[in-house]
């Protein structure tokens, strides 16, 4: 079964007939993930690679059972469609857009929350935002709701990924499949400042699914998500967990390229994040390969 | 976008913020002019985009125009963290002896998901260092991004951070500073010191603010900010190219696809016993052209000795970076040595394309750490 | 504060609004100018702060320069509803047959505590009228006033209104209106008719936009829009007495302290067989100058034939009152009747100031219906 | 015990320093009311007619129990006080301020609704904000949080009375007197198009109140208020009610001061509140002295 999505997920895709959406919608129909419809603005009736086009979010979701959106609108509209697809009640919505404004998402995930909680409230099954900036996520050899490649995800292992950057997700991914492991889901949260799900909010979920025996997190310097991951492994989680930190030699106070990877006062630094990680007993891989090795004597 | 003091204050005055008069000026002549205009003390203050100015010599006070003059003199065409001063800010100056000097300012905040309020009894110094040394100084309040700072909220900050003076006066600076970082899309904006003068009035005394690239796009009014000659003119270029770029202080070229990789591959080349020269991401699915762009770019830093390409291709094909690469051989902009590792799509069209080159500039590995080490080697010799 | 046309347009078009050029003029000559600057048809429209000028022939297509001077000639000094005419809109004019008219417009609507935006794909009709014919029509929804109309919401009400044309951009004007008005604090903010032109892109050939007179304060750059002669004189003069006063059409003048209990007094004097004058409450805690130029000011209108006073003092002191009164009769102010009635704090002390005058315009109840009768009677003589 | 406050209510006072603040403070006391303390940002530590003064509404509920809090601030910083009270978790808020900007007035009431829905969840007793542009609120001789005359309300009895207008509950309160019936809570809810708490939320607390046998609500044209007091009493209340309907000659769509009486489309007009308390078989009083004759004849 895997996280959060598997092969049973119906989604939709808000920016389907943009160049992006359209590649991607291919490509994940290709993975065997089952898109239902795209959402346009203005182009609703039209039909799309043979989905069939919306106006709206709402207009989509009176038509079909939507447990999914992706959304691959352009920076000016991405929140918005976030906000579109959270108050359609849809439960998971990964955003994929790169460079959308920091305070259209600081807004949109803080809707999102309280959406979230709402719904949750009233017997729903929640609403989640992955993303922004993320390359998705994938249930291997089930769903892709992301734009990964498909062939290092196409067979199913029992190694939970989640990782801030898109490219070492996929190297990580592959070094796991080529050890002959392979990944349950993989989760790209996103290398936004502000991003809808951390790394402490999918532990739980790995923990509690059976087709995950071990955790791999890639992170980065900048930010508190690693020290937050390790605080929750260290009180929560029973499966274990081999983490990786990017960005360890950066220099101090420089901001790296969209990652928002950066470093104020003493947070963020690779010394908490190692500290934190030595406290929660999680080992820290130096190396890409050195992870597998890790995951290796762990998973035997 | 970092912006210059005098432009961080200008925005600020927009949304009420209280500064000084100041005005610009590029010549000691100007600032001679400024002085005597004012008919009081000034401060001449370098604009540069680098911290430290003040213990730069960057910063000076001065009583008359005629020293203001000097003053300027010595601060125009000063070298501050490799910047040149080519202007100053000429400022009303306040009667320091007078008032108390504090911090107010507003950082996105990726652990609270939106902007942190940051204020502290303590003002002047690098809050940076603050921020090591004593965070249990500073006062934090999660700003609400979809109602900002509300009034009863920063008299409550500005209370437990024990401010005197007006209360209602410095809350409002507070709320103004949140109302310009919301609606500006400010990465930071921070006023340090915020003065109190005898009155209990507070006052801007400096302004650092910068904004969110991301949003530039619906701020149109605030491109002219934008000074080409006060960045890196590689920086510059790579912003052209849509580049994600940081100049650093090492020999080893470093590109690749994603900030992650960027990131891992700098970590990479300082295991292998290099420094890198630059954090270069050309983003995904990039084509040879890019690619091309890319080198050129590094190829004209002369700081490097050495490029490191390290690629992960998902949607990036390796024969499209090939092909970048072996362009800019051909059009002898490639002269110093490739080390690479270009892993994914296409890998094996890729090998073919280089093999039939077959130059000793550019080599190709199997794994990154292969790549990084032969480009320490080059880098080092 | 209602605003005409052209200034409503000049705000909404700092929000985004796309509407037509145009401009103001006060002679025919001026229109005559414009519409050959213009070099196409307009359309010339009298700016006057009444409902319904289209109707009465205030707004008039013109194809030519001549044209258009010919109908300001017209427009201009006309009388509508009770005003005149000053001046006149001259806009660039779009072709009606071309394009689809809707209205969009956004209220304070206490029932959701919110504004509540309308939309409808009937343009030009009066809303008033069809939110009584046909209520069904009218699309509403209301708008988070922290978070203000988002485009996906706007994009939901057009869909559902059947609004056709680029949704996007339609839209786009739906969020600039809701916009405007939290910024702007307006009570009303209207675009009917919303025109949609050929291209699907829509236009704003109206405006019509009342600012809420208790945020006037923050908004200063507006405060030049008030005109004070488009206003009645005595509401002119009763705002600058900080009173609410509205006039109307009987011959009673009425006031009293409270909405309420004027209102209620309107009631009254209907019940008692004649008709107000007036509305004017003159607030809570009224002292006896308040009182005093309440007097001058309902005595200035020539309607009135008779004055009731109705207060209920709590905070009022009645004696106050009863000597605002003296004071407008031994100033020569008080000329006409007034019936009144006093009730609460200093009843007594009221009663024996006016006993002391003893003057048959000035005649105290115990009750208001007795008050009202004796005004009514006085009034309808 | 009447409704909302009683003899054991813990009030501080928003603006003790301003004028009104003041001199309602020392009425207020006169009466019999439990001000505790007052709050002016900037005047903390001073002491006011025997009160401490505060800078914030969190340092009076850290130093004392707070039950309510009655506002004077003026417009500009009004809504503000009010957040800043329900922040601070205050039950019961009482704006009495007139000439609030609309927008401000929006934003508060949603912000306090939202306030309120979080803290009953988790257990507490709600937040309730009533006015502004109100009178206040009294229980006959035990507590007054309001601008009232005290003598009117000196004596208990078991009328309850609310309001939209703040001199027509003074009269209908003395007619009430008078007659020897007397209120056990008046409630003037305020005039404003956008206040906290509207008839409908004070039915239910009157129907529930042992000490109140009957209730007088006097409306206004214009809103829907009325209308839905009429559904709420049509459908839940077992007491009887009499209503009063001011305004009911006034011209359409002119606006009444600040009462907000504006009458737009079919809503809001004399005839459909008539028709709606008709449908509830609520006795509408043409006058003020009919409402008590009605009075009488219900509660004997």
């Amino acid at each position: 079964m895997a996280i959060l999505v598997n092969k049973d997920t119906q989604v939709i895709v808000q920016g389907i007939t943009g160049r992006e959406g359209a590649n991607h919608t291919k490509a994940m129909r290709e993975f065997g993930t089952q898109v239902v419809a795209g959402v346009t603005p203005g182009k609703g009736g039209a039909v799309h690679e043979g989905l069939p086009v919306y106006n709206s979010v709402a207009e989509a979701t009176s038509k079909h059972q939507v447990d999914c959106s992706i959304i691959f609108v352009p920076p000016p509209g991405a929140a918005d469609a976030v906000l579109e697809a959270a108050h359609a009640g849809i439960p998971l919505i990964v955003l994929i857009t790169e460079g959308v404004p920091t305070v259209d998402m600081m807004r949109a995930v803080q809707e999102v929350k309280a959406l979230n909680a709402v719904n949750l409230s009233s017997g729903g099954k929640g609403i989640r935002l992955i993303g922004g900036n993320c390359p998705g996520l994938v249930s291997s050899g089930e769903c892709k709701i992301g734009i990964m490649p498909n062939k290092i995800y196409s067979s199913k292992g029992r190694i939970g990924l989640m990782s801030r950057s898109g490219t070492l997700t996929y190297e990580a991914a592959k070094l796991l499949v080529d050890a002959g492991l392979g990944t349950s889901t993989t989760v790209g949260i996103g290398g936004d400042p502000i991003i809808g799900t951390t790394f402490a909010d999918v532990l739980p979920l790995f923990e509690a699914d059976p087709d995950t025996d071990a955790i791999v997190l890639i992170g980065e310097i900048g930010g508190a998500d690693e020290e937050a991951a390790a605080d929750y492994i260290q009180n929560h989680m029973k499966k274990p967990v081999v983490a990786f930190i990017s960005g360890r030699s950066a220099p101090k106070g420089k901001r790296m390229g969209h990652a928002g990877a950066i470093i104020m006062g003493n947070v963020g630094t690779p010394e908490s994040k190692l500290a934190a990680f030595a406290a929660a007993n999680v080992p820290v891989a130096d190396t890409m390969p050195e992870i597998i090795e890790m995951i290796k004597k762990i998973v035997g | 976008m970092k912006l210059h003091e005098y432009q961080g204050k200008e925005l600020l005055r927009r949304f009420g913020v209280n500064v000084q008069d100041g005005k610009i000026a590029y010549t000691p002549d100007e600032v001679r002019g400024i002085a005597q205009e004012f008919g009081q003390a000034v401060v001449v203050k370098a604009q540069v985009h680098v911290g430290g100015r003040g213990k730069a010599g960057g910063v000076k006070f001065s009583t008359t125009p005629d020293k203001a003059y000097e003053n300027a003199q010595k601060i125009l065409g000063m070298d501050i963290k490799g910047l040149t001063v080519k202007k100053v800010l000429v400022t009303k100056a306040v009667d320091i002896d007078k008032g108390v000097e504090y911090y107010v300012g507003l950082i996105v905040d990726r652990n609270v998901q939106s902007y942190t309020l940051m204020a502290c009894a303590e003002g002047g110094m690098e809050i940076e260092e603050l921020a090591v040394e004593r965070p249990e100084a500073i006062i934090r309040h999660r700003i609400d991004p979809i109602t900002g700072l509300r009034p009863f909220e920063a008299r409550a900050v500005a209370l437990k951070a024990g401010f005197k003076g007006n209360l209602n006066k410095i809350a409002t600076m507070m709320v103004q500073l949140s109302k310009a970082c919301l609606e500006l899309d400010c990465n930071l904006a921070e006023i340090n010191p915020l003065f109190v003068d005898e009155n209990g009035d507070p006052i801007a005394l400096d302004a650092k603010v910068d904004l969110d690239d991301n949003a530039l796009y619906r701020h149109q009014d605030l491109m002219h900010f934008r000074e080409l000659e006060a960045e890196h003119p590689l920086e510059i270029e790579a912003s052209n190219y849509g580049f994600a770029y940081v100049k650093l202080d090492g020999n080893v070229g470093v590109l690749g696809n994603g900030a992650g990789i960027v990131m891992t591959s700098l970590d990479v080349v300082n295991r292998a016993g290099a420094k890198p020269a630059n954090f270069l991401d050309i983003g995904g699915g990039a084509k040879a052209e890019i690619v091309f762009n890319a080198i050129k770019l590094v190829s004209k830093d002369s700081d490097v000795k050495a490029i490191f390409i390290n690629i992960f291709g998902g949607i990036t094909r390796a024969d499209e970076v090939a092909k970048g690469v072996i362009q800019a051989l051909h059009e002898g902009i490639l002269t110093k040595p490739v080390r690479m590792r270009i892993a994914g799509t296409a890998e094996e069209e890729a090998k073919a394309l280089l093999a039939e080159v077959n130059s000793p500039l550019i080599q190709m590995y199997a794994t990154m750490f292969e790549a990084a080490d032969a480009a320490a080697l080059e880098a080092n010799k």
